[in-house]
């Protein structure tokens, strides 16, 4: 029997009237890949920003774990393992993209209220950090700021820094979204390789991207769960593929 | 060997009491090292001048700065909170201080030092001149305006005393923030429904300036008498004669009360061609003039440089000059002066440029003044 | 008669009509501050001296060219737009690509440069000015006797106050500056000529406080300092307002005036402060003032 | 040493020649005020350059922190290492109040709340004229004896106690930059939002930076008050807020050297622009503009970016 | 139409376009591909004059516009839709739209692009930037239909679009080629362009280095593959 490491009750969320989510109910499998997916402004980025505690919802609850976090703050949900990653790339500019994942590996160290110690403490995390950049093929930018890296550099230093946190459940908001194929793949690669032990719950655009990796995908429209599966049944859907997968999804 | 000596005016050259200090006061410093004829009696003299930017922070750290550098005096200073800090600087450096310029009679009073002489007016000098004089004149009633400091509580609390001691009574008293407030018109007419029938203006500069603008839009330069309880010739000059008539006011000095302040004033002129002087610039005159005296009855280069020698001097010998006339310097470094109340002209009765006050009583030095016994100066055994 | 508070009932009538008229100065000087704030990134910290400059050019047209106050009330405020576009040109568009603490120092420079030659031009004490002839007199309230130019001036100030509201928030003027504060590279891709448009707008945020020290001239005393008193509940009241908010500026100026009235009967000493009081109480309740944007 | 570039470390060994010779050359009660109001600024700078948080109210720790030293050492007769302590403390307590009230507010609306939040301690400091003499001020403060013992009534003597007190100041807050916690707030600064999902407690980051500054802020105002043996209102007022901004800005934000050479640069304008007096402001005003167009990295910044070095 | 020849371009100190030279011909739809960071996004911003430092040859209808400023180039007639769409936090969804000045006749209707894009009509009264990226990459889009420029520059403009709405933007991109305009698309998504296109050029380390008309595709996959590393 699967346990659930995620689950949302009757989740909503109105903005002056406008009910971006509405009444969503959510379970995500431990160690499974779930996909969001949905037409634009269905409500997965909304969703992502309730689930990650960065928007307060006007109804419902989460609980991760088997432990309510309706009422968490965002720093502390992502201190139990649950991380995001954002739609619009969000990398730390004028520090090394060698820094930027050792924010992330320092932060797993504990408190790091310490001001009074020296900056060389940092160097411990070196060698998992070139690890890291090494795995989503950043190795020959260890060094520049992050803000002088391309669009789809900064998705992949994106991953790599969410990744630092090692986390146990890892929301993705269009991890793909703008990289070259060659990159996409090598994305999927990645995520293939460190799901062994950890959930990953995604919001993607890029339906092979989407085919390839997920176990489970819930499809939100409107703000409201459409339908549920896995990829065959949910593509077969009628009211998928028009509301969002199109005519010709098949040749995507 | 030439006599070499340095006088430093510190003032405002930059802000709200640059009229009333600032470029005339160095004028009139200027004027009075010419008529003592200090390069003819072989003195060497430098004035400087300091900004003090209305900042004490700035004003303590000029005055230490110039007395380190060997300035011999410091003089005029208004603002009663940097007056009053170097009057500390002055003491602990041992030089010799006079200010012209600030109002509060704890110069003389608990911050008193055998270095330091207050010259021109203070504030229990402007209080029993305007508040007595006006009791006496009929207007018994009295509203305050204050500004909200240690000045203006001061010039109103010994003003209400002298109004209530000659059998006057306060209706009313507002504290109005300094120096933010520009509209005053909810304290005017607070101060109109009062009843009062005289309007006692506890401030300075813009401040009264502003006050007797807007006075004079709610019509109440009509119905009450104004008492400006610290005003200037130069205020006088920025309201202009429209707005400022019928205004009452003391000095010390008025360049157009006799022959000696009429000439004074023809040598001073143009060193000073736009802006006449008042009371406290008139004082660096006087008092710069009399320094010099003291300085050459000491005959002596090397005690100059002890600020209590210089100020004993001063205080030993009596002070005559064409703006203040004849006068001394008490015992706790106050010079003795009269208080002149003045009432200001409508601008039919002005002949002439600044041509402003009408002389409406004298109160002689002796009266306009707070007795030693009562001042708690500390070099007063009592 | 009548108490409200301890208070006799007439006082606070007046105080309420008194606390409007100031309303109406934080509205019309805060209005051009926000329009620069909101518009242009820039905290215009010499608005306060161009408020001044307007003041003193309104005694000089006068003074020297025998001017009156009704034309002045157009000529000085061009005269000061017009200034406002030299700085512009030649100073202040150097720091829009800055962090906004730049042009904060540059206007700051500005305005002591400004107060310091008015200063030594004219003295601290100022000059006076008389408003017009058939604005002097009072009117009797029954509670108060107002003065007729005061009331001019809350009337001036509603009408310009609206007519700004209206041109930046409705009308497609008002939205092509809007855009252009937040990307003027992209608004100028699409064929505006954005550093005009930032110009011109600097300009009129300027010459309102031109016009603002005209309609002050006659209240206040005209000297170098007037500015400076006033820029710091100006700026207060842009915040409580929500920056940018061009509306917000105006009730909070008018708001504002009327709470610092009452002050000022029950508290006097504190009527400078309540200000940043409410200030301090406003932002710690709405992150963005009461009526700003949430970024 | 302390995490000193070598760049910095050369400029630490020059400053401190400059600084050791600096009383036998220049006016010892200036470059005392210039250290005491570096120390100021440094604690704005690390708010400002290092956090991206402009407090407009920096004063309130730094005149408290005077009145608190002035007084402590004038009415209670305490030592004047004990009255520089509980400057630090009062800033700082003070601090922790109203950087929990502010921290919270973002940009432009946090300065503003740090403003208003001065504004409230300026009025007491007015109305409350017992403690702090209302206007006129703590006057005439007398140093005393450092540790009860040592007579700092020389400006030499006085020079090195604040010396010292500079030195570990600077020290100090070099070592917070570069410590791990400098670092987090670094990543605060450029992206909140991901600092957050990060499971940083961001707020917590930013009032500790903002408690640092509010002590060194007290800290140095009491110092500034021995030196100058003066509290006066003046020290809590928003100008002087302005002008610790004005410091930072003009030395160059967001560097080790900038603070040091801002304050030395507006104090030295405060002292011998006094002798222009009619044209302070103009001179003032002009320079600042200068700085703008000219440097707008301030000083340090603009030298660090020719020299290619981070000063 | 559009002639660009070595066109050089910089960001401060760092060259990144080292001589790109291409032509876009009246009515044709034209791709640049690319891996990231071979300096696609930099050309479009250099041909509208939005980046500061640049030199060669930027011609328009015969007009060189290599020193124009970017209004000038607008008002010529070329319309831009930047990769992170510009969507002004401060107007709202329909000021967003009504914003950019027309500057020929023959944009689309507001009505038509209503038909377009549903929810734009919806959300008419929101704040711009509270759309989901994607409703703000088609307002992105629609802003620039509606000013009647003849030469559209598109910058990966179904990033992040669900797979309806591309094909839409597919089939929006036909109509108004259809209707006379001209496009010059950046593109990752090779599937997508290769609908579309009549001919892509490839562009390496800010250099064009082949150019492959549309129907050539199927033959020349396999190099064009390897290059882009797909
Ligand atoms: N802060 C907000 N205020 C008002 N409306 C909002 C806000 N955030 C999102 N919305 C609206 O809620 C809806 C859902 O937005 P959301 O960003 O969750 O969509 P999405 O599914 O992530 O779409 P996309 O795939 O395009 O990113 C959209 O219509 C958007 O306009
Ligand atoms: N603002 C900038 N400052 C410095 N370098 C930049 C800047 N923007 C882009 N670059 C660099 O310029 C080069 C070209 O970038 P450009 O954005 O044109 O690439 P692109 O082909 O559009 O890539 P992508 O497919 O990722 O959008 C890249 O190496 C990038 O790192
Ligand atoms: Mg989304
Ligand atoms: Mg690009």
């Amino acid at each position: 029997m699967s346990e659930y490491i995620l689950q949302a009750r009757g989740l909503s969320k109105g903005f002056r009237g406008f009910m971006a989510v509405q009444d969503v109910d959510l379970s995500v499998e431990k160690d499974s890949i779930h996909a969001l997916i949905g037409p634009n402004g269905a409500g997965k980025t909304t969703c992502f920003n309730l689930l990650s505690k960065f928007l307060a919802p006007s109804s419902g609850s989460i609980s991760f774990e088997g432990e309510d976090i309706t009422s968490l703050s965002p720093a502390a949900v992502a201190r139990r393992g649950m991380v995001r990653s954002f739609q619009i790339s969000a990398v730390f500019g004028h520090m090394t993209a060698l820094e930027n994942v050792r924010i992330a590996l320092a932060r797993a160290r504990g408190g790091n209220f310490d001001f009074w110690r020296g900056e060389r403490v940092l160097t411990q995390y070196n060698d998992r950090a070139h690890e890291l950049l090494y795995d989503v093929g950043l190795s020959d930018s260890v060094d520049v700021p992050a803000a002088e890296l391309s669009y789809g550099r900064k998705r992949a230093l994106e991953i790599a820094t969410t990744l630092a946190l090692d986390p146990r459940l890892m929301l993705l908001d269009e991890p793909t979204a703008g990289m070259t194929e060659s990159d996409v793949a090598r994305i999927v690669a990645l995520i293939r390789q460190i799901r062994g032990g950890r959930t990953i719950l995604m919001v993607e655009h890029n339906l092979s991207v989407v085919s390839g990796l997920s176990d489970r995908i819930t499809v939100l429209a409107r703000g409201r769960v459409l339908a549920e599966g896995d990829y065959e049944s949910v593509s077969a859907n009628e009211a998928v593929v028009t509301a969002y997968l199109g005519s010709d999804h098949a040749d995507a | 060997a030439s006599k070499s000596l340095k006088i430093a005016v510190i003032s405002d050259f930059s802000g709200p009491y640059r009229d009333i200090g600032g470029p005339t006061s160095v004028a009139c410093v200027h004027q009075a090292l010419a008529d003592f004829g200090a390069k003819d009696k072989g003195y060497d003299v430098t004035v400087l001048q300091g900004d003090h930017q209305e900042s004490p922070a700035v004003g303590t750290a000029l005055a230490q700065r110039f007395y380190d550098q060997g300035v011999d005096l410091v003089i005029d200073v208004p603002n009663s909170a940097i007056g009053i800090a170097i009057e500390g600087v002055a003491h602990d450096k041992n030089r010799a201080y006079i200010n012209t310029n600030s109002a509060s009679s704890e110069i003389t009073g608990k911050f008193c030092n055998a270095q330091t002489v207050h010259w021109t007016y203070d504030t229990y000098m402007l209080s029993h001149s305007t508040g007595g004089a006006m009791v006496k004149g009929g207007g018994k009633k009295w509203f305050f305006i204050t500004a909200d400091y240690a000045f203006g509580h001061l010039l109103h609390d010994q003003t209400a005393a002298v109004v209530k001691q000659m059998g006057g009574q306060e209706m009313g008293n507002v504290n109005f923030p300094f120096p933010q407030t520009t509209d005053f018109s909810s304290f005017l007419i607070q101060a109109q429904s009062s009843g009062a029938d005289v309007l006692g203006l506890a401030s300075a500069g813009k401040d009264t300036v502003n006050l007797v603008k807007q006075a004079h839009q709610f019509g109440i330069n009509k119905t009450m008498k104004i008492a400006g309880l610290l005003v200037f010739i130069n205020d006088v000059h920025g309201m202009g004669l429209d707005i400022a008539q019928g205004l009452t006011l003391t000095e010390s000095f008025y360049w157009n009360m006799n022959d000696r302040t009429r000439a004074f004033m023809a040598r001073v002129k143009p060193r000073t061609p736009n802006n006449y002087p008042s009371m406290g610039q008139a004082g660096c005159y006087s008092g710069v003039l009399h320094f010099m005296k003291a300085v050459e009855a000491m005959n002596n280069m090397a005690d100059v440089k002890n600020g209590a020698a210089v100020v004993a001097q001063m205080k030993k010998m009596p002070t005559d000059d064409d703006a203040y006339g004849k006068a001394s310097i008490r015992e706790d470094g106050r010079f003795m002066c009269n208080a002149y109340l003045f009432r200001v002209k409508t601008p039919a009765e002005s002949k002439g440029p600044w041509d402003y006050y009408d002389l409406l009583a004298t109160t002689p030095a002796d009266q306009a003044f707070m007795p030693m016994a009562a001042e708690g100066c500390p070099l007063i055994k009592t | 008669m009548m108490m409200i508070l301890g208070k006799p009932a007439p006082l606070l009538f007046g105080q309420l009509l008194l606390g409007i008229i100031n309303g109406s100065f934080y509205a019309m000087l805060s209005l051009g501050l926000a329009i620069i704030f909101g518009l242009l990134n820039v905290i215009n910290f010499a608005h306060g001296a161009l408020f001044m400059v307007g003041a003193f050019v309104t005694w000089g047209l006068l003074h020297y060219l025998g001017i009156g106050f009704w034309p002045a009330l157009i000529v000085a405020p061009v005269m000061v737009g017009a200034f406002g576009l030299l700085i512009e040109r030649t100073l202040i568009r150097f720091t829009y690509k800055l962090d906004i603490l730049y042009g904060l120092l540059l206007t700051f420079g500005l305005a002591l440069v400004l107060e310091g030659i008015f200063t030594n031009a004219f003295g601290s004490s100022g000059v006076s000015y008389d408003g017009p002839n058939i604005l002097s007199g009072t009117l009797n309230l029954g509670f108060m006797y107002l003065p007729v130019y005061r009331a001019f001036v809350v009337f001036a100030a509603i009408v310009i106050c609206f007519g700004v509201w209206f041109t930046i928030e409705k009308t497609s003027l008002g939205a092509l500056l809007r855009a252009a504060t937040e990307n003027p590279a992209l608004v100028q891709s699409f064929g505006v000529n954005v550093p005009r448009l930032i110009s011109l707008t600097f300009a009129g945020g300027v010459a309102l406080a031109g016009l603002a020290g005209v309609l002050a001239a006659p209240l206040y005393s005209v000297n170098p300092g007037m500015g400076t008193s006033l820029i710091n509940t100006v700026f207060a009241v842009v915040v409580i307002g929500g920056m940018g908010s061009i509306g917000g500026a105006i009730l909070t100026g008018f708001g504002l005036g009327i709470i610092q009235g009452f002050t000022e009967v029950f508290y006097p000493a504190a009527s400078s402060v309540v200000v940043f009081a409410v200030m301090a109480v406003v932002l710690l309740a709405r992150p963005a003032g009461l009526f700003g944007r949430v970024a | 040493m302390f995490g000193f570039t070598r760049a910095q470390a050369i400029g630490f060994v020059v400053m401190l020649v400059v600084l050791i010779i600096a009383p036998f050359i220049a006016y010892p009660i200036f470059v005392m005020q210039v250290m005491c109001f570096a120390l100021f600024a440094m604690g704005a700078n690390l708010l400002m350059g290092y956090t991206g948080l402009l407090s407009l109210g920096q004063a309130a720790y730094f005149g408290m922190g005077g009145y608190i030293a002035g007084y402590s050492v004038q009415t209670l007769h305490l030592t004047p290492e004990v009255g520089i302590l509980l400057g630090g403390l009062v800033g700082g307590a003070i601090g922790v109040v109203f950087g929990w009230l502010s921290i919270r507010r973002q940009t432009i609306y946090f300065a503003m709340v740090t403003l208003a939040l001065a504004q409230l301690v300026e009025f007491f400091a007015v109305q409350d004229t017992s403690f702090t003499g209302g206007e006129n001020g703590i006057q005439n403060i007398h140093r005393g004896r450092l540790f009860g013992a040592l007579p700092l009534g020389h400006d030499l003597q006085m020079y090195w106690l604040v010396l010292a007190v500079f030195l570990i100041g600077f020290i100090f807050v070099h070592r917070v930059i570069h410590s791990p916690f400098g670092q987090v707030v670094k990543a605060i600064r450029e992206n909140e939002n991901r600092a957050i999902s990060l499971g940083y407690k961001v707020e917590q980051y930013k009032w500790i930076i903002f408690i640092l500054a509010a002590v060194l802020a007290g800290v140095a105002g009491a110092m500034k008050a021995l030196v100058m043996g003066i509290a006066t209102l003046s020290d809590v007022s928003n100008s002087t807020s302005g002008i610790v901004v004005l410091m930072v800005l003009v030395g160059g934000i967001g560097t080790v050297y900038g603070p040091l050479i801002g304050a030395a640069i507006i104090i030295a304008m405060q002292y011998y622009l006094a002798g222009f007096s009619d044209w302070v402001t103009v001179i003032q005003g002009v320079i600042f503009i200068a700085c703008v167009l000219a440097f707008r990295r301030g000083i340090i910044g603009e030298l660090g970016a020719k020299l290619k070095l981070s000063l | 139409m559009l002639e660009v020849s070595g066109l050089n371009a910089w960001y401060d100190e760092s060259h990144v376009l080292h001589g790109m030279s291409f032509e876009v011909r009246e009515g044709e739809c034209v791709t640049l591909l690319g891996r990231n960071g071979a300096g696609k996004s930099t050309t479009l911003k250099s041909i509208m004059g939005l980046i500061q430092k640049r030199t060669g040859s930027v011609r328009f209808r015969g007009a060189e516009l290599i020193a124009a400023r970017p209004d000038i180039v607008g008002r010529a007639g070329i319309a831009f839709c930047p990769e992170d769409r510009g969507i002004f936090a401060g107007l709202s969804v329909a000021e967003n739209l009504m914003l950019p000045p027309v500057v020929a006749p023959g944009g689309m209707s507001v009505a038509d692009i209503h038909v377009l894009f549903p929810n734009l009509a919806e959300r008419a009264k929101s704040p711009g930037t509270k759309l989901s990226g994607g409703e703000q990459q088609m307002l992105a889009i629609a802003r620039i239909l509606r000013t009647g420029a003849k030469l559209l520059l598109l910058d990966e403009p179904t990033e992040g679009l669900a797979p309806v709405i591309v094909q839409q933007i597919g089939q929006m991109i036909i109509e108004i080629k259809r209707r006379g305009f001209t496009v010059l698309l950046v593109e990752q998504n090779f599937r997508f362009a290769s609908k579309l296109a009549d001919r892509h050029y490839l562009v390496e380390h800010g250099q064009v280095v082949d150019m492959i008309p549309n129907h050539e595709l199927p033959a020349r996959a396999e190099g064009l593959h390897r290059r882009l590393g797909i």
